[in-house]
């Protein structure tokens, strides 16, 4: 499903100007700085602001143009809001099955039971919303747009005040969603570790205007992606994925190598994405003795792009043609003298199976 | 029963009515008038809220004059009424209705125009996007939140209606059972210093009014709105 | 047919025996009375007001609406008025017009010259016996007769120049009053018309005609009217 | 000037100062009592809000005629305050302002109770972790964010009092620079069949309220408090 | 200083039960999981409740303690709450100054321009607060309660809404503020990139009540710390750090053994903190060859904990003495042969000064 957004709006000194194709299957993550515009774009698609001029299209179906404009109400958008939005006058379960009452029945997929399991609220269902803390309240906001079964869900930093275990609870419930029941998510977020686990596309913007749209692969391969802000460039690596052996690991086979993984029990075997950091990867000349580094891939320099703080980047390439990040210090590259062309061995410790 | 005589009762039948449709009346006229004015600025919104006040700076008997001349057969109103084959309003339960409810007008739209003010868009944009249309909104959520302003233009008008007489006096000429209020009935037993008859009633007026106040202000409370 | 009789409030007390009267010679004569201002009621009823008969308590008014064709008959007077001093703090029967400027008495309350008849003749009583300019500070002013006579009646104040039928009335007469010299005023002559309506009414028509009898006559005397020869 | 007499304008003073101190008398009396009306639920409260409103109900004059009695000098008000060797209220612009100030204040209270019941808590907790103590707070929190209840409360006791004369009537005995307010000279007018002048006063009256209201609705909503 | 705080408070079905003495020195973090009463905590220590029976005394001062009570306005408290508190009627400027201008003179601080300017709020000044973005109001918010100059800042996760890089922005400045300027802070966050930057104290609240309070050090060094959630175990070291030398590195003295240290430019020499994860430890048995690790450091193996997915914990201790804690696949720790007492080289790749 596509969605066409064409907008221009002067907010005082703030200039939204975008126009834009986003592919919609799964998870689009809106990443950019605050201010940047994240919002007020989404006020835009959801049809809160009525600009003139302005395009919203989903799939064939057109929701703005000219002078015809489907209200929000009949949009089937699950909505979050950046900010608080309980409706005061009603219970925490009002609240959740506001919008759930006003979905034909026989469009109704997710029910008041499970959201509520799902969400850890069971317990908070009949108190008022003023007897909630911070993050029982916005996964009252996220459970609400849930249980209107959305054809589309638009949530503004749905998680931001929600405790790493929670989040990871709830993380899975929205990727599964958005794969299963089919519902295309534009979310905002901040957190560069929600827009990895969650997102198959980013959309970067930057000054109310769209940087650029790429999948989460072509966002986690370029070193200076924004995403990397945090924790460094990575690369995502395509293999398969085996049931573990006797040394307790799964194999990724990619080509004729092979990674051990930890950590991935319980996943289906079969296709499978790895990310891996870039400062995760030291490179070697030789192959290092008895050591703890379980996976040494032999691979060939690429090219070597600077980076921060007397870093670089160097790009390698695997024997099946896959591309892998590894970050050393610039002084490490000259003092091994890599240059592109050079064999190398990738030597990764730690390595991390993508939700 | 409680001592009154077929014509109080006749009264209190007719100021109850009065109430009861100028309170509705207006409800239903102000809701509208009140959100229209405070949907935008606009000079022209200005103006008319303060035009909804006037008729509340004028003395109540020389309203009652000026809607008399307006109303009655020789009135602009009144006549247009007879032309249509309809009979004019003056001195007739239809006539102080309307009266009524623009003399109490501005004690319904004011608070009103206020709640609506305060109204947070953002909890309409909420149930706009959780699939409610204009009319559930309206009623599911606009209603509730404003709840105590609808209180208050309710209870003043109300109460305003139920003690106002100068108009009624004017515009009705206090016939029995069609346009004698129980405030007329008050005021003419005071005049008549048929003293004990205007305490027992207004004493029994006092304690209605209490208690309706009462229970409708302890309802209010009751279903307070979380504050955040 | 029901017919309706509208009456100067100073009329309220001698009307009520008047019709009582009526009622018990009359049983199937269906009315009501509804008491007000005269200046009021002439407004109402160049406003359509549904009234059949009307009292006034000057005769101005009647002819105020004759002249302008609401009227069935011609103004008749029913009745003369006067005005006394009266007060339930004092023994008002003592009293004179020259006592009002003393000290001892704060407030005189009159009802409103500017558009109650009594109060007119009260302001010219108390200009004839020339206390008027010493009164001035001490005057209240009263919507009409009877708010008048409640305003000295709650204590507020001591005296009030008062319709001599609101005096005689049982409540009040309890305490004296001073009839005030007729001559120290122009005639507080109370008229009345059958209004155009009325005129198509036989019954209202026949209380008119009562009015005029010897037996109303008698009550109304009763009452302190004067009546016309 | 404006063809008026010095009686009229005599009137138009005595007027002015009414609405303006009972205004401003309503609006700190109505304060504190709003205030603790809105602090908690609780039966006395809700009776009190009850009580207040009372005076609406009982018809101007009736209600003039007891208050008559009680601030003259033979009721409890007037005789304790005479025995305290003051002059008792009957009939003097104290008495009229005391009568105004009970007669308009439910219009007051409840436009202020409704204010203060939704007022953000948070808000003011904000204040106080900033600094501020109660009676700044007050002043710099409190009272601009329920400036919109304060405007309700102050325009419809101002134009209520205008024209209001029932009570005033009764009370005040319509004293010449004292208590003979503007309605009452209108009403006078109109009894007395002195249409002409009873229009003058009364479009004059009506012009003045209207610019009145305009500028105070206007520049209300020009500072309008941005709702999220 | 240390704060005391005793308190039972019920709130319905919530029950907060705390009694505390938190020496307040630099910045103490308040962790735990959404509804656990972190809010609620801050709310009795700010005196937005006034309990009965609670005591809250810092220093030598009582706060609250029988009928005493000193009323929030008085307490100098810089008070950030979680959920949006911008008051309404004023502009950006005047929230901003709202608290400093109550603020004796001589105890101003801080002052708006160089608020403003770090927390990039210079053009907006000027606004209302309903033409703000979400991460300008919370950063209106922090500046409001940085101008008063408190005694004692008490923070509800004031980053929640702010992106990477603006965080990276404000958070030196609130080091440096509890540093330098000797003001204490109480901050909840659900971060621990947060935690882990900004505390030196942690305090665990679980279900209403205090778990443990523990210094960062102390939490860090516990493996089944409630902050490893998100990145696993690390260490924390302290050293000596020297300017950089020819290669562009800072060397960071521990005992007599180095580790050269990227992206520490700016930072003055001397006592610093190295905080490792120890997932980016490795273990080997030989020296390895020519490779980009820079950092081999001969240890000693302590202890090894079981670890989750098939990892184990290796604690290792530094020739100085420190521990260093390495994370490995319980499959390398045998191959390798690990146990308490074995020599081994930890190998060290990414390494991160804490600010
Ligand atoms: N007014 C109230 N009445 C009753 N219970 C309440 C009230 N406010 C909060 N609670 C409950 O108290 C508990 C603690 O709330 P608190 O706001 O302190 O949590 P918190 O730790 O700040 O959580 P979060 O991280 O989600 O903001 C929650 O379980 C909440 O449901
Ligand atoms: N009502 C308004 N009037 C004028 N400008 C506004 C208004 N609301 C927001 N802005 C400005 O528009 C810009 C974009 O706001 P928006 O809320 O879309 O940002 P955002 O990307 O969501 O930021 P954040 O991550 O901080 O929430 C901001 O610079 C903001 O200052
Ligand atoms: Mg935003
Ligand atoms: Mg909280």
């Amino acid at each position: 499903m596509i969605l066409q957004v064409r907008a221009h709006w002067r907010r005082d000194r703030f200039e939204l100007a975008v126009e834009m194709q986003l592919p919609l299957e799964g998870v689009t993550a809106l990443f950019g700085r605050s201010g940047c515009g994240k919002t007020s774009l989404l006020r835009v698609i959801a049809g809160l602001e009525r600009l003139k001029g302005a395009e919203v299209m989903l799939g064939g179906q057109v929701w703005q143009q000219g002078r015809q404009f489907v209200p929000l109400h009949r949009r089937r958008i699950g909505l979050v809001f950046q900010e608080h939005s309980l409706l005061p006058h009603l219970s925490v379960r009002d609240n959740l099955l506001y919008g759930y009452r006003r979905t034909p029945l026989p469009e109704r997929r997710l029910h008041l039971a499970e959201v509520a399991a799902m969400l850890g609220l069971d317990a908070l269902l009949d108190r008022g919303i003023d007897q909630l803390s911070g993050g029982q309240r916005q996964r009252v906001s996220l459970g609400r747009a849930l249980l209107t079964s959305p054809r589309l869900l638009l949530l503004d930093e749905p998680l931001s005040a929600l405790d790493t275990q929670t989040k990871r609870e709830i993380m899975p419930f929205l990727s599964r969603l958005a794969v299963e029941a089919g519902v295309p998510m534009i979310m905002i977020s901040h957190a560069p570790d929600e827009v990895e686990r969650l997102a198959d596309r980013v959309v970067f913007m930057r000054d109310g205007r769209i940087d650029c749209i790429e999948t989460l692969r072509e966002a986690l391969a370029r070193p200076d992606s924004p995403l990397f802000d945090e924790e460094g460039p990575a690369s995502v690596l395509q293999g398969d994925l085996a049931p573990p052996t006797d040394n307790g690991l799964h194999p990724f086979q990619i080509g004729s190598e092979r990674i051990w993984l930890v950590g991935a029990s319980g996943r289906a075997r079969g296709d499978a994405r790895l990310r891996i950091l870039a400062r995760d990867v030291a490179l070697a000349l030789d192959l290092p003795g008895r050591t703890s580094v379980l996976n040494q891939l032999p691979v060939s320099v690429e090219r070597i792009d600077p980076g921060p703080d007397g870093r670089v980047t160097v790009a390698c390439r695997l024997a099946d043609g896959q591309v892998l990040l590894s970050q050393i210090t610039a002084w490490s590259a000259q003092s091994l003298a890599l240059r592109p062309g050079t064999g190398a061995y990738a030597l990764i410790k730690s390595v991390a199976l993508m939700e | 029963m409680l001592g009154l005589s077929p014509a109080d009762w006749q009264a209190i039948e007719v100021t109850f009515k009065l109430c009861l449709y100028t309170t509705l009346i207006l409800l239903v006229i102000a809701t509208p008038l009140a959100w229209w004015l405070s949907a935008k600025r606009s000079g022209l919104r200005v103006a008319v809220q303060a035009v909804v006040a006037l008729p509340l700076v004028l003395p109540p008997t020389v309203l009652g004059f000026y809607l008399l001349v307006a109303l009655g057969p020789r009135g602009v109103v009144g006549q247009t009424l007879e032309n249509i084959g309809l009979t004019h309003l003056a001195f007739s339960f239809e006539g102080i209705l309307v009266a009524s409810v623009i003399y109490s007008m501005p004690f319904a739209v004011q608070p009103l125009y206020e709640a609506f003010s305060n109204l947070s868009r953002r909890h309409v944009e909420v149930a706009s996007a959780l699939g409610a249309n204009l009319f559930d909104r309206f009623f599911t959520v606009i209603l509730p939140l404003t709840r105590g302003g609808f209180v208050v233009a309710a209870t003043l008008t109300f109460a305003h209606t139920l003690g106002e007489f100068g108009v009624i006096l004017m515009l009705g000429g206090s016939i029995p059972g069609e346009t004698k209020v129980l405030s007329v009935l008050i005021y003419d037993h005071t005049e008549a210093m048929n003293y004990e008859a205007a305490h027992r009633l207004s004493a029994m007026l006092l304690v209605f009014a209490f208690l309706t106040l009462f229970v409708v202000y302890g309802i209010n409370r009751r279903f307070q709105i979380a504050k955040l | 047919e029901r017919f309706t009789i509208a009456a100067a409030s100073d009329l309220r007390f001698a009307l009520e025996d008047v019709i009582a009267v009526y009622r018990a010679q009359y049983p199937d004569h269906a009315f009501e009375v509804v008491y007000g201002s005269s200046g009021k009621m002439t407004t109402q009823i160049m406003n359509g007001a549904p009234y059949d008969l009307f009292f006034s308590a000057d005769i101005s008014f009647p002819e105020r609406l004759h002249a302008a064709g609401f009227s069935a008959t011609e103004p008749a007077v029913y009745a003369i008025g006067r005005i006394v001093i009266w007060s339930n703090t004092l023994d008002a029967s003592g009293l004179t017009l020259e006592d009002l400027a003393d000290a001892s008495i704060r407030r005189i309350a009159i009802a409103q010259p500017a558009h109650a008849p009594y109060g007119l003749r009260a302001q010219e009583a108390m200009e004839a016996a020339g206390v008027w300019d010493r009164v001035q500070g001490k005057l209240v002013f009263g919507e009409n007769i009877a708010q008048t006579a409640q305003m000295v009646e709650s204590g507020a104040a001591e005296v009030g120049i008062i319709a001599l039928s609101l005096a005689m009335f049982p409540a009040l007469a309890a305490h004296g009053y001073h009839l005030i010299d007729d001559g120290l005023h122009n005639p507080l002559t109370q008229g009345f018309i059958v209004t155009k309506r009325g005129g198509a009414k036989p019954a209202a028509m026949n209380f008119a005609r009562f009015m005029e009898t010897d037996e109303a006559h008698r009550i109304m005397e009763a009452y302190g009217f004067v009546m016309p020869r």
